[in-house]
């Protein structure tokens, strides 16, 4: 039996009342990947609990355990001692369970404050839906949390950041006994995020049980009381927060030292390569000029929703900018479709890799001959053999995991496609790689051989854009670090100007 | 170069298990039993079935509509759908007949009737891939405008009086038993097997039909694609459209009512995923087969037309839920 | 006041003004109340049909059987007057809905349990549940003769200068939009296939949200096909063939998005009234029924374009609201 | 049975068919040894009928009747029918010559067209009016030939105007919008007239529901079982039709005939034809049966229960 499952389950040294929810050696299972492994932690009253660990450590996975949208294969879960199974999200909104995911799961097309009370509805005598009620009601939550958002209003029409409250409003909507808020502050302002924090105390005073998700240390410690870290899908240590120094933390969360975490090789930076002008978009980004050198890694930063993908999308040939010059190699160049972008060497590894970089029921060599079926063909005619060698080599030079080459891509382990989206495009031989995100959602070993990779593509001459959301991967591999706020360039940071105080200062607008 | 990792070099397998495996477990397969099973019960229940002529006849039932399928299979793998493709029938038909009224000869009638199969295509190709409509309504639309074109052209009128020789193409015989229809049905198979599982142009088909962002995202002119395959689908129905019209000999603006239906019917018991980005050609060739020996069949036996349909959709329903049903089995008594 | 004719059912119903203000030119009485009322009453049928299909075509699905569903149960419901005239009335509407809810069900579950798609589904039992009706009829027709007089007379009694008919449309349309707007079920269905996976995260079971919605779909038909048999008084197989696609039609029209999750009951009754306009002007304006179907197919085209361009061109609120404001400002300088 | 018949119609399901199949049995019981496979399509289609004839052909039929959805299309599959021994004739709705030996008409079609237009004269006070025309499809053969008769023979009925003519296509929606929408835009029209019976029905409903019994008639060709309820209303006096039990039971004659060798079936030949006497080929290569017969209703009762 597990270590850490004994300690919560015996002498339950965190909190002090008995627990509200404890789960139980729960694991689970996906295709290539055991996301959770026999993990066993408890959630006490009046406790906000950080659940903290790399990217792709399985944080999320346990919330939609705890909020019955997966099934654990093994484990048990229990709520006030009984064990249950939530079989549906119903099931656990129920038991008492309410959460803001990660992803904003919401209704483009709904209201506001349909969004907010979409499955417990107030109710009319008739037990039809009372609408004025619940307008009236997500008025009052929204203003709790200092916004003026109008309910009446579909959600389409919110930014990022508003959706977010909304999210926010919505488990706070439903009357819960263990509150779980997975990453709630990635996309908030500081007041934001001030006036959220307001609630949790709340809600901890209320005798709430709180996990709380963050990567962001200086918030877990500001407002959580016990923390859980986990690594690899195992929880491997647990703790009262004030009794625990941040570093001993971070050492248990990566299990090593950080710095080779972002192998960054220095290497001689050459002349200038890709030269962006005055790029202006019509409602995604404004007036963003930068130069890119040849060997140099770019980091653009910004909070969620600050306009990194789009531009990223917009020097790709995805969307068009409304104005601005773009050179390539001291030429001029204007780029329409990707089918441009990729012959004048440009290329793009997508945020989104299951919605924008692969298709997910083909096989592995399939995706990656796509963009240089050219290359592997014979007048149009696909030529097989062609295919799988061109597969072969970068599989293996990425060291690709997988059963074989022909299994669908669907099937890897988020690190390994993402590998199989790089090998896609360095099949293609470019001058200029962006990289949207290339480390999210991917387990710490293929994370370090990602970085890696990266460092050693700039190594060979190759200019990389890096879009990230995460300072210390920004600061860890990049050379220069453009920040965006709200679609408009809120500074340029050469390498020794970097650090987490002055991005975030900038990305956010205030300390 | 270097490789970034320390590890060992691992070698990955191009494919798995071996090439009697994979086919085994196919969909085509099943189809296949399925066909297989209806001709040794058709050959049981009537003493008629087995007649080279007989069979050679049969085969006029869904040749024509087998045509359009496989552009359909194309465009349904892509993630579209075409619910015109009847009314491009009576639209093009309509003008083989406008022109042979004005002596024009077979070549020129052949090359009118695929020219306007292939302007619809074009036509339906710019509302749904340069206008981004929704294929499925817009379609809808063109079906009841192509063939409405139809009916203001001829009202209650027919066209007939097609020069002697064009009755070729839905009448005439190539060698023995197999008609014209049936050698172009096996020929047009394998250009579109061809095309759809050994050319780029098919992979990418396939690729927009898995995610069409991602598609695009690798340099995919998704697109231009997608319009190439409406106006195949136009010529298809063009060609179609030449065959129907010269095994009838005349044209009415009601000529081939609701083949939409039967077509995409065809497409999808093929085990083209109406969902987009799976299926194979063979499989549309024997769903051809098992649609036209069901009809032919029951036809034997005097069942009307309408009892046929029952079987075609129980057909239709069975066979996509068997396998949905298998795999639900299969996990359950894995877990 | 922007606000109100930016509003796509606003549009529509203009248009539709619009529509009969010409048409009244060229025949006279063609926009009198009583003539007006006659349209509403020809189009309730089309208007409960499209009602069903929206709530469908709002989980992201689509019914391609309700017509087959019509002919049916109208063909079961024609046989029982006739063959049990002593049957009250009730009893043979209340057996129209259920057994149509019965067809209705059967996608449903298929739909549900074998997650099969709609269109795969609903294409296999347009074929099974006509051919059911010729079965059950041997292909013979039930003739106005053989129905007993209340069977039809009762949807076409006057009440207040509109026939029952017309005013079981107008309970249907209420019941609809209180159903859809006021219920955990009407909004369960906006969800399920406004976002399924957020629809999931939220509680809701989404393909029993499905199910039930092609329950009330085969339920409305089968109301439907009494009203249809009652009113044109004959029975046969091919009733209302072809009807599938009008009541898609009217939705998308409507401006129910095929993807689902966008769209209202007042989009949907414009919707089929504005095809139901037409079909009967057509006639009296004295266009050639030749050219009706070309017009029908180019409204529909027009339509969707139309409907399309107004949701595309959205971008984030940030730099639009500036970009807005910036206007606005330029203008005030 | 050695001799087999394949009766195809128009659509399956159709009370006029069904009717004539029931002559066809009839005749065939009487002739002993023959078998007489009633079918066709389920939708009025010619594409339908070439399939359900190809079957035929491949079960090795003597002979084919068979009533045309199209008088041109079935011509190329009858041909083939013909080259592999199978005697065609084509009755009720008719087949272009070179598809079939005869045609047997239910009646001639100048007295089908002359009895539409008395009919409608009869409806009309003092014979003198507007009236129109209501009909199935646009591709209908035989309800154009009838509606050519009728235009042809108008000037033998002075007073008479016909307004316009109108499609219904056999659905009961349309036609009944189509009649409404005839009323609408021609209020003068006092009679109309559906050479059809789903339209003579659609149209008796507008008059009924407009509260215009009395007032604008429907007159037609239908069958006396559906077309009961609509004497019933008042809606319709009158209207014709030919016995269609007579035509299936001499179609079936002659087509033994045939298969018997016992006529050629040529122009000016005279053929047996059981109960109904003796049919004479015309010219043409056409034969006509019988004159319509009119019910009202006084014998609507009657006949509402035979056919
Ligand atoms: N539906 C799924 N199918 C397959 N693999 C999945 C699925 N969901 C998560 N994973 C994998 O499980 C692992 C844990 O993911 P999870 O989202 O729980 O990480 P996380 O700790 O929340 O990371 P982050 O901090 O980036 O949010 C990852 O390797 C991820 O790729
Ligand atoms: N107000 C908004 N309304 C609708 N969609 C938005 C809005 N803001 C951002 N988005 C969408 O959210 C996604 C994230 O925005 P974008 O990619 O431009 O920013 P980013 O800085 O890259 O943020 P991320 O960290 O999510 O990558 C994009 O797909 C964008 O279109
Ligand atoms: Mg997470
Ligand atoms: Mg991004």
């Amino acid at each position: 039996m597990n270590a850490a499952f004994q300690q919560t389950a015996t002498d339950s040294k965190t909190g002090d009342a008995p627990a509200i929810l404890e789960m139980r050696g729960i694991s689970q299972i996906f295709p290539g990947v055991k996301a959770l492994d026999n993990v066993s932690i408890a959630l006490h009253p009046g406790t906000v609990t950080a659940l903290i660990g790399e990217n792709g450590a399985g944080k999320s996975t346990l919330v939609k355990i705890l909020t019955g949208i997966y099934r654990p294969n093994e484990g048990e879960i229990r709520v006030d001692g009984q064990p249950v199974t939530f079989a549906s999200a119903q099931a656990a909104i129920d038991a008492g369970v309410t959460a803001i995911h990660q992803e904003t799961v919401l209704f483009d097309e709904l209201t506001v404050a349909e969004n907010i009370f979409l499955g417990h509805a107030p109710r009319t005598r008739l037990r039809t839906i009372d609408w004025q009620a619940m307008n009236s009601r997500a008025k009052a939550l929204l203003t709790a949390l200092e916004s003026n958002i109008d309910p009446t209003i579909r959600l389409k029409d919110l930014s990022i950041a508003q959706r977010h409250l909304v999210a926010i409003a919505r488990a706070l909507s439903i009357e819960a006994r263990i509150v779980i808020m997975d990453e709630p502050t990635a996309a908030l302002s500081r007041k934001e995020i001030d006036d959220l924090f307001r609630i949790v105390r709340g809600l901890r005073e209320k005798g709430k049980a709180i996990l709380f998700i963050s990567h962001k240390f200086d918030e877990v410690y500001e407002i959580a009381d016990d923390f859980v870290v986990f690594r690899d899908g195992r929880a491997v240590g647990q703790g009262r927060l004030k009794e625990t120094p941040q570093d001993e933390i971070v050492r248990m969360m990566v299990g090593r030292d950080v710095e080779n975490a972002f192998p960054k090789v220095d290497v001689a930076i050459g002349g200038p390569v890709l030269e962006i002008r005055n790029y202006s978009h019509r409602t995604e980004f404004r007036d963003i000029s930068f130069t890119l050198r040849q060997g140099e890694i770019l980091g653009i930063y910004g909070l969620i929703g600050a306009g990194r993908s789009e531009l990223s999308q917009s020097l790709f040939g995805i969307t068009r900018p409304l104005s601005g010059k773009m050179m390539l190699e001291g030429r001029e160049i204007t780029i329409h479709s990707p089918q441009d972008a990729i012959r004048a060497g440009i290329v793009y590894v997508p945020e989104e890799r299951g919605r924008h970089g692969l298709a997910l029921p083909m096989p592995i060599f399939q995706n990656m001959t796509l963009p240089s079926l050219t290359r592997t063909s014979r007048r149009g005619f696909l030529r097989a053999a062609e295919e799988f060698a061109l597969a072969r080599k970068y599989a293996e030079r990425l060291d690709l995991r997988a059963a074989a080459l022909s299994v669908p891509v669907g099937t890897l382990s988020g690190g390994n496609q993402q590998k199989v989206v790089i090998g896609k495009w360095l099949a293609t031989a470019p001058k200029v790689i962006i990289l949207d995100e290339p480390t999210k959602g991917i387990d710490i070993g293929s994370k370090a051989a990602v970085h890696g990779f990266i460092s050693e593509l700039a190594a060979e001459g190759l200019s990389i854009i890096m879009v990230s959301s995460e300072l210390p991967e920004i600061i860890g591999m990049s050379d220069r670090v453009l920040v965006m706020k709200e679609g408009l360039a809120a500074g340029i940071f050469e390498r020794a100007e970097l650090s987490p105080e002055a991005l975030v200062r900038a990305a956010t607008g205030n300390a | 170069m270097s490789t970034v990792s320390t590890h060992e070099k691992r070698v990955i397998p191009d494919r798995l298990g071996t090439p009697f495996r994979r086919i085994a477990a196919s969909w085509e397969v099943l189809l296949f039993a399925v066909a297989i099973l209806i001709f040794i019960f058709n050959s049981l229940a009537s003493p008629y079935f087995l007649d080279a002529w007989n069979l050679s006849d049969a085969t006029f039932n869904f040749t024509e509509k087998a045509m359009i399928a496989f552009a359909m299979a194309l465009l349904v793998i892509s993630g579209e759908i075409d619910l015109s493709v009847a009314a491009i029938i009576a639209l093009a038909s309509t003008a083989m007949g406008a022109a042979a009224q004005l002596g024009i000869g077979t070549p020129g009638l052949v090359a009118i009737g695929i020219g306007t199969g292939l302007a619809c295509g074009i036509f339906n190709g710019v509302l749904v891939s340069v206008l981004k409509l929704p294929s499925i309504v817009v379609t809808i639309g063109t079906m009841s405008l192509f063939r409405g074109i139809s009916y203001i052209v001829l009202g209650d009128q027919a066209y007939g009086k097609y020069p002697a020789d064009f009755a070729y193409f839905g009448q005439g015989y190539v060698v023995w038993v197999f008609s014209f229809e049936f050698v172009l049905f096996i020929v047009l198979a394998i250009l579109f097997a061809v095309l759809l599982h050994a050319t780029n142009f098919g992979r990418q088909v396939y690729a927009i039909g898995n995610n069409d962002f991602a598609a695009r995202f690798s340099g995919i002119p998704v697109e231009r694609v997608k319009f190439i395959l409406f106006l195949l689908t136009g010529v298809m129905s063009g060609v179609a459209a030449v065959c129907l019209t010269s095994r009838l000999g005349s044209t009415r603006p009601s000529i081939a009512q609701g083949w939409e239906l039967e077509v995409v019917t065809m497409v999808v018991l093929g085990g083209i995923s109406i969902l987009g980005g799976s299926g194979t050609i063979v499989g549309v060739v024997i769903a051809a087969f098992v649609m036209g020996l069901v009809t032919f069949g029951l036809g034997l036996l005097n069942v009307p037309g309408i009892v046929m349909s029952i079987f075609i959709g129980l057909l239709l329903i069975i066979t996509i839920a068997i396998p949905i049903i298998a795999r639900r089995i299969k996990v359950m008594s894995s877990r | 006041m922007a606000r109100l004719i930016r509003k796509r059912e606003t549009l529509l119903f203009l248009i539709i003004v619009v529509m009969i203000a010409i048409f009244s030119t060229r025949a006279a009485d063609f926009a009198t109340p009583e003539n007006l009322a006659g349209i509403f009453n020809d189009t309730s049928i089309l208007i409960i049909l499209a009602l069903a299909q929206m709530t469908v075509i709002l989980t992201k699905s689509i019914d391609l059987s309700v017509a087959a569903n019509l002919a049916f149960t109208g063909m079961a419901i024609a046989m029982m007057n006739a063959a049990y005239p002593d049957l009250p009335l009730v009893v043979l509407i209340l057996a129209a809905i259920v057994i149509g809810a019965c067809l209705g069900a059967i996608n449903g579950f298929l739909v549900w349990a074998l997650e099969i798609p709609p269109i795969v589904v609903t294409l296999g039992t347009l074929t099974i549940y006509r051919g059911m009706a010729f079965v059950l009829s041997g292909g013979a027709w039930v003739n106005a003769h053989q129905m007993t007089p209340v069977f039809l007379s009762v949807p076409r009694t006057p009440i207040l200068g509109l026939p029952v008919l017309g005013w079981v449309g107008i309970v249907i349309v209420l019941l609809m939009y209180v159903l859809l707007r006021y219920t955990q079920f009407g909004r369960s269905a906006y969800a399920t296939g406004g976002n399924p996976t957020a629809a999931v995260y939220a509680g809701i079971d989404t393909g029993w949200t499905k199910f039930l919605a092609f329950v009330l779909s085969g339920a409305l038909a089968g109301l439907a096909s009494y009203l249809w048999v009652s009113r044109y008084a004959v029975a046969y197989v091919d009733i209302a063939n072809g009807f599938e696609l009008d009541s898609v039609a009217a939705c998308v029209i409507g401006g129910i998005s095929i993807a689902g999750g966008v769209g209202s009951v007042a989009g949907t009754v414009l919707g089929a009234l504005f095809l139901g306009v037409i079909k009967n002007a057509l006639p009296v304006i004295g266009i050639s029924p030749f050219t009706q179907m070309a017009i029908s197919g180019t409204v529909i085209i027009l339509a969707v374009a139309f409907n399309a361009r107004r949701e595309r061109n959205r971008g984030r609120i940030i730099l639009r609201d500036r970009a807005a404001a910036e206007i606005r400002t330029e203008a005030v300088v | 049975a050695d001799i087999k018949i394949g009766l195809v119609v128009k659509s399956l399901g159709n009370g006029f068919f069904d009717a004539a199949n029931k002559g066809a049995q009839e005749a065939a019981k009487e002739l002993g040894g023959v078998e007489v496979i009633y079918t066709g399509p389920t939708t009025t289609t010619a594409e339908g009928q070439i399939e359900v004839i190809n079957s035929l052909i491949a079960q090795g039929v003597s002979a084919i009747a068979v009533s045309a959805n199209d008088p041109d299309a079935l011509v190329p599959a009858l041909k083939k029918a013909a080259q592999r021994g199978i005697k065609v004739i084509s009755w009720d709705s008719g087949v272009a010559p070179e598809g079939r030996i005869l045609q047997l008409n239910p009646s001639s079609n100048e007295l089908i067209g002359k009895m539409c237009l008395t009919l409608v004269k009869d409806h009309l006070d003092g014979g003198k009016g507007d009236f129109a025309i209501l009909s199935a499809t646009t591709t209908s053969t035989n309800q154009n030939i009838w509606i050519d008769q009728m235009k042809k023979q108008l000037k033998d009925f002075p007073g008479l105007n016909l307004v316009t003519t109108v499609y219904g296509d056999d659905l009961s929606d349309k036609s009944y919008r189509e009649a409404e929408g005839l009323l609408k835009a021609n209020p003068n029209i006092k009679v109309i007239v559906a050479p059809t019976t789903v339209g003579v029905l659609a149209a008796s409903k507008v008059v009924e529901d407009k509260g215009l019994v009395g007032k604008v008639y429907v007159t037609g060709l239908g069958l006396p079982s559906e077309m009961a309820g609509a004497i019933k209303s008042g809606a319709t006096k009158e209207f014709a039709i030919w016995n269609p039990i007579d035509l299936g039971y001499s179609a079936t004659q002659i087509a033994y005939r045939l298969v018997k060798g016992e006529t050629d079936g040529k122009p000016g030949s005279e053929i047996e034809v059981g109960r109904m006497g003796k049919i004479k080929v015309g010219d043409n290569g056409e034969a006509a049966m019988a004159d319509p017969f009119v019910y009202n209703a006084s014998n609507i009762d009657q006949f509402s229960k035979v056919f």
